[in-house]
């Protein structure tokens, strides 16, 4: 009874949330050309148009695999990456500057760079996901390291672990909530630079699309595009991340 | 005088020009309190035009006025100013020869949709068959065809004769042809494509012509100073645009094919063909209306001389 | 039972010599020189803060020693290669918060390669050992002081030490618990004849466990007395014997 | 001795990680037209010009202004909101969509909003750099909240302070790691995002300055702000962030 | 001295009635009632894990009770208002990391609104109370487990309460710290007339410092036996009154 009553609560406030945003937009759109703006209707219909059009899923499917590409290397990458700079002081002040330099590089610049190492082709978008996801995850790898805490290392060595034990047993659950945000805001940033990347370095892809549809003012295609990704977004937040974080850190004492 | 506030794109092909006609008062000589802003968008402008916050740009894109009006925002063209002057190029030492070779490459241009875009696919398809599906569109800016070009990733590139004309020391290109020699095959007619028009407010074209007329001298006047004064559009480009002086002589080489103050008959006949080539290609819906094409300013502005 | 004496000439289970340590300014210990025979059980009695957890802490080889030596079952610390023989339950709980109960007293085993369900079954064995068999599944917040502290204990124990280091292993728990927990200590300490050095705070625990007190003395932290506890096993806080050596200790200090 | 020693060798290291990367970057810029990548030499003249060019001091000043209003009111926004969200779960459940909303939509698209609201000024790039940064502290704001220990919540309320006391003695010193690195992560991407939307929205400021260079095809001045961009940055990392952080975490035990 | 029984008409510092309390399946508190005079020191005894904590925590106002009533000076808990009044010294020390230990004393002296020079001063006298004035500028990290905890005592007495809650205030510390802290608190308390409530697991402590001690016995948490320590103060462990006290009270348990 409670839990269905809360659910119940809270798709209210789901529906109440949309329903506002809606009337928002409807309001704003009659109030403005439509190719400045165009209302959700017209969006409505150029999503529809974009689903059923010819290269919608090989569109979606290339972006999708760059995105996931760069996301999986840079978490392979910077995880590790993280764990070391955490635990030797003489490799994180080596690398320190670096990392900062990585985190102003705007993702336009490694897009050039891309081209000129890749030329056109997957590598690049993929490329550039990776240069913005992997200091997201190597810099919030290391602040979780720093944390660990030594009374629980000094547990495991007192039992006389490996190095790889202390890393996995106590480590990787002490930065597991560091990595969770830092692979979220690395996925969400990834998304976003792919898009900037495929508009230079692409001829397919999500933001090949939305560069052509916005050269062109077709705004309610660009409209209908970054629906479609918010979408996918929140699907893939209530689907994956969140039933996957409850379940990690059912451990956490209930706030009273 | 009148306050009139004019966009245009500075960090394309209207920057040259742009940058004369804000150092110079011939609009102020014409009548004209002229507030300039800048865009570093090739749309931009349109958009700016239709939220209001501009009443009149020049160099504005060509597809994008179309499809704007076609929205059914305010606006209509009173002068063509940008020719697409563009050529068809293959690296030097490519076994290319002519443009029918270019089917089934890969082909650099403008990306997909942009007004170069379209033309060079309708005369790659009118002249030579090649139609939409023969080749491979491979879109960028001009630094990054031309990058494509020097490390082969396309066979081939549609580029800006000035881009030509500026790296020209490091990047080896054979020219195959160019937009207006193909355009004219294509129409069978003497015209050229434009890239840029200039769009100005309804509201101010149809209830102030002669202000429009007056903006339309001053841009006649720049032309004609420009071309007399090659030395000082020179020092303009380099102190307002950030221009090396090599680059800025490129421009300035180039002041003649890159702009224009027409809207003749003929021009208008050539936007309306390019509309209709346009819309042929998808890029554009809906019907072209006559009333677009606001004649009267310029027909004013011959009185002006 | 091992007296001790009758062991003094085998080789000592623990042996410092002259062992040192600073913190910065202050000098945490002095002079540390003492043997621990093997089977033989050791009290660390002294004021708050003059050395106890940090001896215990150079013992385990966490912490590495300014000055001075340690030698374990006869070679020095730096060769020594057995340490999984040593357990080391700290003075606070140290209770992995993302690990149940069990799964907390199981940690120690994780580090030899025991097959799963045998850590699981020698985890509830040291639950029931101490009196939590009911809480296997529970987390670590849902427990109370003197319930975490026996948690710690099981984990302790659980991997069959043949040294146990304890800081204040009873510290939180009330009389009977605390005997029951000295019944279980005691019997396994005889059966495996485990060598245990443990801090308390407690007079009568030293004198019901220990074979010898060896009492501390603060900044720096020194050994002021070392006293050999010579009682018949089982010792009975109530008897007389035992009673009159608590009032002798205390007076002692 | 001791430090001195360690300072000259972190000198040292820098100045080999330097070296290392200009003769990278010599030797490649040697094997393509300088127009693609152009070498050390021509970037430093480049950037020689820009420096004593007569707008330079007015677009950095443009930029900066934008970036510091713009993170600003995200850090004023940002931390109240991750506060609230930290502390109260229906709020929480409530917003959680939005947060995944604004996390998803590109800087692109938020250009686009932006000029439509405020037109081409100052408030179009700040408003971009606001709608990046703020999601970046807000979500790091909430998860430090959502990691404030009970036990030092319950100490205080034993005290019987009051709830803002709670939040400024016990939350914000918990909470201070995580917006630190939120922060951090903010104005980097505050930074690039800003340079986004200058192409888009702006008259003036190093965006616009770039996006000219790069369609004018002079890469040796896309290199040289990016160089000035990233020299500013280290700086502000060395000379503001890492002190500012050594002392407020002084208090943290040193890994031994 | 206050006798407790001369003060039972008056209105009692701490009223409990039927006090319950569970956690999910766990009945942790079942029908406990209690009044406490003021001025009367009650010790809390009882096994590891019966709920002495958890009535603590209702007690202080941090833990809504499932039923019962609890009155404060005569007033219900829901419309008492001088909760500044009441100090609670938590089972674990809770030093925040990041203040220094004075710092640290000086958290509750925060709560009301007193000047910054005047609450240094306060907490450095705490801090020599609990001989630990050399310690003012250390970190939390760099303290014993006993210094932190007498910290922690510091930190609840600074601000001079008129009910004061200690969790096994004492636990960390050697007999003779112990000893001196118990005279401290009893000087204290003698001088303001507080109100104490303790837990502790050691029954001298509890028979040297309390006027009554309440046994409680596990599994729902119940209320086993109150009695009364009508013993002379100062009451020293060693004299016979006492330790027949801590005897008798030992066979109880
Ligand atoms: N937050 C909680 N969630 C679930 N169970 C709890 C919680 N806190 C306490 N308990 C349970 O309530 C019971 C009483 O706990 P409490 O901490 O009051 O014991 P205690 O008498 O203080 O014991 P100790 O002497 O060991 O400190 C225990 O069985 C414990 O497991
Ligand atoms: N990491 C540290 N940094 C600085 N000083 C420390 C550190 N650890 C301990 N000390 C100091 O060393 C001394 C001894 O500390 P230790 O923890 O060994 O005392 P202890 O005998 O265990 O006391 P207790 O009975 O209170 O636990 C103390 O004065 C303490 O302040
Ligand atoms: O780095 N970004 O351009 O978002
Ligand atoms: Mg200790
Ligand atoms: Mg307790």
């Amino acid at each position: 009874m409670e839990t269905s009553k809360r659910i119940l609560s809270l798709l209210l406030q789901r529906g109440v949330l949309i329903a506002v945003f809606l009337l928002l937009w409807w309001y704003a759109a009659g109030r403005l050309p439509s190719f400045v703006l165009p209302g959700p209707e017209r969006v409505f219909y150029a999503f529809n148009g974009l689903v059923h059009s010819a290269t919608f899923l090989h569109d979606l499917g290339a972006t999708m695999g760059r995105v996931f590409s760069g996301f999986v290397l840079a978490t392979l990458i910077g995880t590790p990456l993280g764990l070391a700079l955490g635990s030797s002081r003489a490799l994180a002040r080596f690398f320190e500057p670096i990392l900062a330099v990585l985190n102003t590089v705007s993702s336009a610049i490694w897009a050039i760079f891309a081209i000129i190492w890749f030329g056109i082709s997957d590598a690049t978008t993929i490329f550039v996901v990776f240069m913005t996801a992997m200091p997201l995850i190597l810099t919030n790898v290391w602040q979780g390291a720093q944390t660990v805490e030594r009374q629980f290392i000094d547990l495991a060595r007192s039992f006389r672990m490996s190095r790889w034990q202390i890393l996995v047993k106590i480590s990787l659950p002490s930065i597991l909530p560091y990595f969770f945000s830092g692979a979220r805001l690395a996925f969400g940033f990834g998304w976003r630079v792919s898009l900037v990347a495929e508009t230079l370095g692409a001829s397919d892809g999500i933001g090949y699309r939305l560069r052509q549809a916005a050269d062109l003012v077709q705004s309610d295609q660009v409209f209908a595009w970054t629906l479609l990704l918010v979408a996918l977004m929140l699907l893939l937040e209530a689907g994956v991340l969140k039933p996957l974080e409850r379940w990690l850190f059912r451990w956490k004492t209930p706030s009273r | 005088a009148e306050k009139v506030r004019i966009g245009y794109w500075t960090s394309g092909v209207s920057l040259g020009y742009g940058s004369v006609l804000e150092s110079k008062d011939f609009l102020a000589e014409r009548g004209i309190d002229a507030e300039f802003v800048h865009f570093p968008d090739v749309n931009a402008p349109m958009r700016a035009l239709a939220a209001g916050s501009i009443d009149l740009a020049f160099g504005a894109p060509l597809a994008g006025v179309f499809s704007t009006a076609a929205e059914g925002v305010p606006v209509k063209i009173f002068a063509a100013t940008q020719p697409a002057d563009v050529q068809f190029v293959v690296p030097e030492d490519s076994s290319i020869e002519s443009l029918d070779e270019l089917r089934g490459k890969k082909i650099g241009m403008s990306p997909a949709g942009s007004s170069v875009a379209v033309i060079a696919s309708a005369v790659l398809a009118g002249n030579y068959g090649i139609g939409s599906n023969d080749f491979s569109l491979v879109g960028g800016n001009e630094s990054r065809l031309a990058q494509f070009l020097v490390q082969k990733q396309v066979d081939g590139a549609a580029l800006r004769s000035v881009t030509i004309a500026q790296l020209g020391d490091e990047l080896k290109v054979k020219r195959l042809g160019s937009f207006a020699e193909e355009w004219r095959k294509l129409t069978d007619s003497d015209s050229v494509p434009y890239i840029g028009v200039g769009a100005v407010n309804a509201g101010l074209v149809d209830e102030h012509p002669e202000t429009v007329a007056r903006v339309i001298a001053a841009l006649r006047d720049t032309l004609a100073w420009g071309e007399a004064h090659p030395d000082e559009v020179v020092s303009i480009l380099q102190s307002s645009a950030n221009l090396p002086e090599h680059d800025a002589r490129v421009y300035v080489g180039q002041w003649n094919a890159m702009n224009r103050v027409a809207f003749e008959p003929e021009d208008i006949e050539t936007l309306k063909r390019q509309h209709q080539v346009f819309a042929d290609s998808g890029l554009i819906r809906g019907e072209l209306d006559d009333s677009l094409f606001a004649t009267q300013p310029y027909a004013q502005a011959e009185q002006l001389r | 039972m091992n007296a001790p004496s009758s062991l003094a000439v085998a080789v000592p289970a623990l042996s410092l010599k002259d062992i040192g340590k600073h913190f910065d300014g202050l000098e945490a210990l002095r002079g540390i020189s003492l043997d621990v025979a093997k089977g033989e059980i050791v009290a660390l009695l002294g004021t708050s803060g003059c050395g106890k957890s940090t001896l215990l802490n150079i013992v385990s080889g966490l912490l590495p020693a300014d000055r001075g030596e340690l030698r374990i079952d006869g070679q020095p610390a730096s060769s020594f290669r057995d340490w999984r023989q040593i357990a080391y339950m700290f003075q606070e709980d140290r209770l992995l918060p993302w690990r149940s109960i069990r799964a907390n007293v199981a940690f120690g085993l994780e580090a030899q390669r025991s097959r799963r369900a045998e850590r699981i079954i020698k985890a509830e064995e040291a639950l029931r050992l101490v009196e939590l068999e009911g809480f296997a599944r529970a987390w670590p917040h849902q427990l109370s002081g003197g319930m975490r502290s026996r948690v710690a204990l099981a984990r302790s124990l659980v991997v069959e030490p043949q040294i146990l280091l304890m800081d204040e292993p009873f510290s939180k728990l009330d009389p009977q618990t605390r005997a029951q927990m000295h019944q279980e200590l005691l019997r396994l300490q005889r059966l495996k004849n485990i060598t245990v050095v443990f801090v308390t705070h407690d007079v009568e625990e030293a004198v019901v466990l220990a074979d010898r007190v060896v009492v501390l003395e603060p900044r720096p932290g020194r050994i002021r007395a070392i006293k050999p506890l010579d009682l018949a096993r089982p010792r009975i806080p109530t008897d007389l014997a035992v009673s009159e050596q608590v009032r002798q200790l205390r007076m002692a200090l």
